[in-house]
């Protein structure tokens, strides 16, 4: 264990004047060992939060995350940062609001400006099905303090000025929203550096290019380590952290989950001056959007339906989510494409998280995720919790693989259909 | 866009087509089997990162449910359909 | 004044003039001139400054790599972020610098210049965090974003999108593209030759070259003109191939399509190949103040003198690595522009590169290490390689060359992997994965005999290679330099992100270390531009720092779009009214023109929500159409139902496996309600199946989900059940209904006037009848979704207008009303009617909702029996479906939560609908509520925000218990 | 307009959807066109066509006045269990597309190359016309294309824009 560098004007100035060539790394890249308490496999988002909850919350340090490729080069690096909480079922929303709460402190937790923007999100809804799940949502949420208010089609307006589509003849009229204030975007890479910087200085280790090939049990069945391009690595607890690759991982163990590979639409637009300072999602079109601090706008829509672990995306589906948002936003016509890719996750059979120790003694996953980036820091506290202590975090309990067994489905789609 | 190979058809865009999943094993009777077996086949299906067995639909062209082998790394279709009628 | 026009020569038309405006100042250009090219023969020097540091910058490039110049075009054209490069010029145009205020010579923005050194890479991670982001970030987002917002969508005209299908997509119509095409062609493929420039010739139109020993650009006019004579070929010029997808789908943006009223054009064409003829760019050097405005691409200017006779500078210094840059001298020396000096990073430069200037002072083994000037580069720095005398040399203008790239970002995109070529010290195409070939200066051919023979076979793909017409062209050879290590000042890997060496090496020592990560933390590379010039600099610099190869260091990912495309050419024609798919009855017509509320519904359909009279607000309305159900008649089209015809000797046995109550002991002439359970034991659809005779059958599913019933039921016949005798057609379009509710609903008919026998002996309850109906062909079916005596009325669409009408004007004496879809809510919430998309939540089964009489205990297996009975066993506490009555009375909001005692606590339910009863005068409701089914008679809580309300627990059914109206 | 081409939504053809076996249909079906030789062709015989649309199934497409004597003939409600015959006219809506310009406009809607060399005179298919199932084929100088009917209003939309 050693002293996070604090990082501050100050800082800056004093390395400013030896042209920052002092700057300490932010984390080390220490030898790799034998053997470790705990392993975890993916230094994205949820890996690297479970192992700073081990180091902070439980005091376990001799722990490593191990990573295929660079750290902070998962779904993590792809996503479009949008956290939130407006879900629909008791079992969801307290474990969101929670995430969405460490997202606010972390910043400062991590001394680390990971540029988090409560920014609110605004749902623009043209549909009256849709308007009856978000007040569904809402006074759920009330519950357990999340907010969600109705607005009128006219104030949804005057807070999004370029949503001059979707009047009284369009295809499908805004009706009206819905406002989030608890939303935010922050910076994704942040994110990852600041907890990768926070493992480093409790005594954590993340080994990149370390490639797990396979789960390794021993006799009795239980984990007993992982199989990297490195060597073996030995460790009494796994915690598999590898959105979209679970299975891939989880069927060397002999296990079969009850997940499936997909891929969502994303992509950004050239940087422009500030035109949208909320978050924007339009449930009934099928896309959302917020305006980054470069200016690019951030878009994000549909999946494509087979299973694809590729980081591209499909022109039809591409095209649908260009339209509907033109249909909204005729203005951003002459907006601009400049990058578009595909995040791709591992959803389960009900879309619902999974948090658990599978039936392999000591191996632990995190995975259908989707949209698991407002989940990542109490995803990485609840995680932590269960490895540490072998016991279900409270605000957990629901995501287990053991729901399947009784398909006792936690479903957050609710009753959208029409009449 | 993939450009799927239709027995009846021939090639044709992916957007003629809907998604019909990974082939699962046949559908076991449910009155033969345990518990886990049966919720085993409820909710998993292959999901691996290369060749799957998947069915699409050809609800646009000629109505053919069909089978693919395609690659879930790069979309390439590694075994087509068999000939129809 | 056109002060740095040359007085002949380039491939402009001087006969046509074209006034422009630039930051405000009028100037004139030629036709055939890029906004660049113009502006440089108006001596405009300085035109950008720069994103982060605000420093003066100039035009670098001729193209779509240039990496600094971005304008931003005003009135009818507006458009963001343009490299100024990339601008036609055109008579009116009126442009402006973006991210400088309130012009490039003065420059608010340009004091961070004086903070520089304490804002190095990444240092907002490091800072800005108290009191906390929000104080610092408004400011923070007006310094970004470069050009302004576009503010509306074009006036006139629209986008279109098409598809085309080739055997050839050529991408690039230089050298190698056209002998491609002409190969191809000839052949008698469908070829489609695509190019990004005005006009064919990729790098011949910028080079003094010739073939056959004639200009270069004769070639490729005949070559042109060959092609444009095959109806085989198509070719585009000014698109763009942007994207190259799965199974050789390709895009390309074409940007000004013949048809004046298309704005832009967006192809997406299957090519069953696709050749990579995308040229290669030029890459800039790195050394000391490298970015100030006087700065060039040796290419670049190349480009300017001969293609648009334009002078960039009267005294240059070139420094390079490489041979190109002789030639670049010769034409530069030709035009007129006095050369101060080469210098040449390699210790030996080769006799044919000397040759091209014979007499020119060449400084081998040097670098420029710096360059002087503030808005233009007055001079340079120039230093032996290994250290010595350092000398300054006086210039306006210094071409700089660093080795040339291919252009493998299609060629990447299209899954093609790349390999590290020592010899040409850069990455070129190896080896295929879909069905691409790759040619000319983009395959690494990099001089005009290679690229011209490449093409050629490529466009040939085995078959006669067409002659290969003779060329003459320095050859190629180069040196790598990454970075001058001697650099005085900020050296400069990223123009447009303000990224320099320093930078990179910032990265590198805090551990951000993978060439991801640097790109990540630095910005480099992430610009417009995407690093086309710039990147592999980056990705030398972190080799030589962490000592690796460059291929072990590896590229990041190239993806689409190549250059920028606008939103509009993606999206085409698909806006407006069609932008969602949208689907009409033969009677929408009439319930527009009558008044409806018309919206959304299932499956795309528009529906009447209800018919409000002159001044009657939503409730009245409904209330009103309730009221004509309840104790007249009331009238509805039910056409949007999915319907299907099913035939065969197997259908009962299908349809036993399909829903879950006994379908095959129904009689001919009878009609069931049915329910369906996706296998895992979710509730799927109900509707109701009419046996027709032995064989044929009609089934009907609720609206929104006869799509998915369609795929279901077809999956499982062709590929569970392939044996079966089952033939399914879809005849949702073919039967339309007229559907007559209400206590005087028989009267009705009567007075419509058919020879069916309609009494409730001959056609009771859940019985239909062919026959007429008021002449026309009609089945009247005796199905209620409103609990009251009713008669849905099928016909053909071609007869439901006319059916309607009559209906209306014989009903009217009975008091006949046209009833939309919220009064058919209210009236099948009082009678407790499933409404899949209100009461269907979650994993809800048969029972929950009171509908276990529809689970057949006889049946051994049918879909979701095993899963339904299997989820019941793990879990209590089910949620059931009950009645509640608010207690006092008040509406309550559909899906507001139930909790116990009202309290802030996990909900035990949740009220799926709530409606204002006409029956009972007062508002009712249906509720999921945990073991409701056991808490009748119990007072529930409904917890909200404003207070808690009370509601009494009943039976799931507020109105005739016991069926008796709907049966009459 | 941009293009050169001519748009017409037609009256309803009297149509008729026949699935099963060949032989058993051929049998059944009497005064039918020939059966196609292959997959996605059709067949004429006066004024009806016969276009082989699926596996086991075609469409038999003819003028509306001629629906009577179709349905007498064909007699779906007697027909043998083995095959389905079933009358479809009212759910397609057909569209004639002709003119020089033709195949431009359909290929901003359809996905499927139509060039005479892959689709000839005697092609029928199935496929998709902005974003909708579409059965297209040829007639003189140019394209028929029927849509289900419920969507033809869009279409006619989508028409109307494309050719703006």
């Amino acid at each position: 264990m050693h002293d996070m560098h604090n990082y501050s004007f100050a800082s800056l100035l004093r390395h400013g004047i030896n042209k920052h060539t002092t700057w300490p790394k932010a984390w080390r890249s220490p030898p790799l060992r034998d053997s470790y308490d705990v392993v975890i496999i993916g230094a994205g988002g949820h890996g690297l939060a479970t192992a700073y909850y081990l180091a902070k919350e439980h005091g376990l340090t001799n722990i490593a995350v191990v990573e295929r490729g660079w750290l902070g080069g998962g779904n993590i690096a792809r996503n479009t940062i949008t956290i939130r909480s407006n879900y629909m079922r008791d079992e969801s929303i307290p474990f969101y609001v929670k995430s969405v709460a460490l997202y606010e402190a972390m910043t400062r937790e991590l001394n680390f400006n990971t540029m988090h923007s409560k920014r609110t999100m605004i749902d623009v809804i043209q549909n009256y099905p849709m308007m009856r799940d978000r007040r569904r949502r809402q006074h759920i949420m009330d519950i357990y303090g999340s907010t969600y208010e109705q607005i009128s089609e006219a104030e949804v307006r005057k807070r999004i000025p370029a949503l001059t589509g979707g009047g009284p003849d369009a295809r499908l009229p805004v009706i009206g929203g819905m406002v989030h204030t608890d939303a935010a975007v922050n910076r994704h890479d942040a994110v990852a550096w600041g907890y990768a910087r926070a493992i480093d200085a409790m005594g954590g280790e993340i080994h990149q290019q370390t490639a797990v090939e396979s789960l390794v049990r021993g006799a009795d069945g239980a984990i007993e380590g992982v199989q990297t391009n490195r060597g073996l690595i030995r460790a009494k607890k796994v915690a598999v952290a590898v959105s979209g690759h679970t299975t891939t991982l989880t069927e060397t163990a002999g296990l079969t989950l009850p997940l499936r590979t997909m891929n969502l639409t994303a992509f950004v637009s050239e940087p422009v001056k500030p035109l949208v300072d909320v978050i924007v999602n339009c449930p009934d079109a099928g896309f959302y959007f917020s305006q980054s601090d470069k200016g690019e706008m951030v878009i994000g829509g549909a999946p494509d339906m087979g299973q694809s672990f590729r980081r591209d995306i499909k022109q039809h589906v591409f095209e649908d989510t260009v339209s509907a948002m033109l249909s909204l936003f005729p203005s951003f016509k002459k907006l601009k494409l400049m990058r578009q890719w595909g995040g791709h996750l591992d959803i389960a059979k009900d879309a619902s998280p999974i948090m658990d120790e599978t039936d392999v003694p000591g191996l632990f996953v995190t995975a259908g995720w989707w949209g698991g980036y407002k989940a990542i820091p109490a995803g990485g506290l609840t995680l932590a919790h269960l490895v540490a202590t072998g016991r279900p975090h409270e605000l957990m309990e629901a995501f287990t693989l053991k729901r399947f067994r009784h398909l006792d489905y936690v479903m957050e789609t609710g009753t959208t259909t029409a009449r | 866009m993939m450009n799927i190979p239709c027995p009846f058809c021939g090639p044709r865009n992916e957007a003629e087509f809907a998604f019909g999943g990974p082939v699962k094993p046949h559908r076991p009777d449910p009155n033969a089997v345990s518990e886990v077996e049966w919720t085993q086949y409820i909710t998993t299906v292959p999901n691996p990162l290369g060749p799957v067995e998947e069915r699409w639909w050809h609800v646009k062209g000629c109505g053919t449910w069909l089978t693919i082998w395609r690659d879930t790394r790069t979309h390439d279709i590694v075994e087509g359909p068999g000939d129809a009628g | 004044m056109q002060v740095d026009r040359l007085g002949g020569g380039g491939l402009i038309d001087r006969t046509k003039t074209l006034n422009f405006t630039f930051n405000g100042r009028p100037y004139r250009g030629f036709e055939g001139d890029t906004l660049a090219s113009a502006l440089l023969a108006n001596g405009v020097r300085l035109t950008a400054r720069s994103f982060k540091y605000h420093r003066p910058r100039g035009i670098v490039g001729s193209g779509v790599e240039e990496p600094s110049t971005l304008v931003e075009l005003m009135g009818e054209d507006a458009s963001g972020n343009r490299p100024v490069t990339t601008v036609p010029l055109r008579e009116g145009l009126v442009a402006k610098s973006v991210n400088c205020w309130p012009s490039p010579e003065f420059d608010i923005g340009a004091v961070n210049q004086l903070f520089a050194r304490f804002i190095p890479a990444g240092f907002y991670y490091k800072t800005f965090k108290w009191p906390n982001w929000h104080l610092y970030e408004p400011s923070i987002r007006k310094a970004a974003g470069l050009a302004g917002a576009p503010v509306e969508a074009p006036k006139s005209g629209h986008f279109e999108n098409r598809y085309a299908h080739c055997d050839l997509l050529i991408a690039g119509a230089g050298p190698a593209g056209l002998m491609a095409a002409l190969a191809a062609g000839r052949a008698g493929q469908r070829v489609m030759l695509i190019d990004e420039g005005m006009q064919a010739g990729g790098s011949l139109l910028n080079r003094n070259l010739t073939i056959e020993g004639k200009p270069a650009m004769d070639w490729v006019a005949t070559t042109v003109c060959e092609l444009d004579a095959m109806p085989n070929v198509t070719q585009l010029q000014n698109a763009t191939v942007w994207g190259y997808r799965e199974h050789n789908f390709v895009m390309v943006n074409e940007r000004a399509p013949e048809h004046p009223s298309i704005l832009e054009r967006n192809w997406r064409v299957r090519a069953a190949r696709v050749l990579c003829s995308t040229g290669a760019i030029e890459r800039t050097l790195v050394f000391g103040n490298n970015d100030r405005p006087g700065v060039m691409l040796a290419s670049a200017i190349q480009a300017y003198v001969n293609r648009y006779a334009v002078r960039p500078g009267k005294r240059a210094v070139i420094f390079t690595n490489n041979n190109s840059a002789y030639g670049v001298a010769a034409d530069m020396a030709a035009a007129g522009i006095d050369i101060a000096a080469i210098i040449d990073s390699r210790e030996t430069v080769p006799d044919a590169a000397r040759a091209a200037v014979p007499k020119q002072e060449i400084l081998s083994g040097h670098v420029v290490y710096s360059t002087h000037g503030g808005r233009l580069v007055k001079a340079v720095s120039v230093m032996p390689s290994n250290g010595g005398a350092t000398r300054r040399i006086a210039c306006d203008l210094l071409a700089v060359s660093g080795g040339w790239n291919p252009a493998v970002h299609l060629w990447s995109q299209s899954r093609g992997t790349l390999a590290y070529d020592e010899a040409l010290s850069t990455f070129r195409p190896d080896t295929p994965v879909q069905n691409a070939i790759s040619a000319g200066a983009a395959n690494g051919d990099l001089t005009l005999a290679d690229a011209l023979r490449s093409g050629a076979e490529a466009g040939a793909g085995g078959g006669k290679t067409p002659e290969i017409p003779a060329s003459d062209d320095l050859p190629y050879a180069v040196e790598p330099i990454w970075r001058v290590e001697q650099a005085r000042g900020k050296a400069f890997l990223d123009m447009q992100n303000d990224v320099s060496v320093d930078d990179v090496h910032l990265a590198l020592r805090e551990g951000y270390d993978n060439v991801e990560h640097v790109k990540r933390y630095t910005t480099g590379g992430m610009g417009i531009d995407q690093g086309k010039v710039g990147n592999i600099n980056i990705i030398g610099t972190v080799a030589i720092q962490k000592g690796l190869p460059l291929d072990e260091v590896g590229t990041t990912t190239f993806r689409a779009p190549y250059t920028p495309v606008s939103f509009g050419a993606i999206g085409g024609i698909r806006e407006g009214s069609v932008s969602l798919p949208y689907r009409h009855t033969p009677i929408t017509a009439w319930n527009l023109a009558n008044g409806a509320f018309m919206y959304e519904s299932g499956a795309r359909w528009r529906r009447p929500g209800y018919f409000p009279r002159t001044g009657e607000g939503f409730q009245d309305a409904v209330n009103r159409e309730c009221r004509a159900v309840r104790n007249d008649v009331g009238v509805y089209d039910g056409s949007p139902l999915g319907t299907f015809e099913l035939k065969g000797r197997d259908v009962d046995k299908f349809l036993d496996h399909l829903y879950t109550n006994i379908m095959s002991t129904l009689k001919p002439g009878r009609a069931r309600y049915g329910l369906m359970l996706s296998d895992d034991g979710l509730v799927a659809d109900d509707g109701v199946a009419l046996r027709l005779s032995k064989d044929r059958w009609i089934i009907s599913t609720s609206t929104g989900h006869a799509d998915a019933m369609n795929a279901h039921m077809e999956e499982i016949l062709q590929t569970e059940f392939p044996d079966y005798n089952v033939f399914i057609t879809t005849v949702t379009s073919q039967w339309n209904n007229v559907t007559i509710c209400g206590p005087k609903a028989r009267e009705v008919m009567e007075a419509l006037g058919t020879a069916i026998d309609i009494s409730p002996e001959t056609l009771p309850f859940m019985a239909f009848a062919d026959g007429h109906v008021a002449g026309i062909p009609a089945r009247i079916v005796r199905v209620s979704f409103t609990g009251e005596l009713s008669f849905e009325v099928n016909v053909a669409p071609r007869d439901l207008l006319a059916l309607w009408e009559m209906t209306l004007e014989v009903g009217a004496p009975f008091g006949i009303a046209p009833i939309g879809s919220e009064a058919n809510h209210v009236l099948r919430v009082e009678k407790g009617f499933l409404s899949l998309g209100h009461e269907v939540d979650g994993p809800i089964d048969p029972y929950d909702l009171g509908l276990g009489w529809a689970m057949s205990k006889k049946k051994a297996d049918y879909f979701g029996k095993r899963s339904v009975a299997l989820r019941r066993d793990g879990t209590t506490n089910r949620r059931e479906l009950v009645g509640v009555i608010p207690e006092p009375d008040r509406m309550i909001p559909e899906g507001a939560p139930l909790t116990p005692g009202g309290e802030r606590k996990a909900t035990e339910g949740f009220v799926t609908a709530c409606v204002y009863s006409t029956v009972h005068d007062r508002w009712v409701g249906l509720a999921l509520l945990e073991n409701g089914h056991s808490r009748h008679g119990e007072t529930v809580h409904v917890r909200l925000n404003e207070g808690v309300i009370p509601a009494r627990v009943t039976p799931p059914i507020h109105y005739d218990p016991e069926g008796e109206r709907l049966r009459s | 307009m941009t293009y050169d081409a001519k748009i017409d939504r037609l009256p309803i053809f009297a149509l008729f959807d026949l699935k099963g076996p060949q032989e058993a249909l051929s049998k059944w079906a009497k005064d039918t066109p020939a059966f196609p030789k292959g997959p996605n062709k059709l067949t004429h015989k006066a004024s009806a066509t016969l276009c082989h649309i699926g596996p086991r199934r075609w469409l038999l497409r003819d003028d509306l006045e001629n629906e009577a004597t179709w349905s007498a003939s064909l007699n779906p409600e007697e027909a043998p269990a083995d095959i389905s015959i079933v009358r479809v006219s009212d759910t397609q809506t057909f569209f004639r597309i002709t003119g020089p310009d033709a195949s431009e406009v359909m290929s901003i809607g359809c996905t499927l190359d139509l060039h005479p060399a892959v689709f000839a005179d005697d092609a029928v298919s199935y496929t998709e016309f902005f974003g909708c199932k579409a059965l297209v084929l040829r007639c003189e100088h140019g394209f028929d294309c029927a849509v289900e009917q419920s969507f033809g209003n869009m279409i006619k939309d989508f028409l109307n824009r494309a050719t703006a």
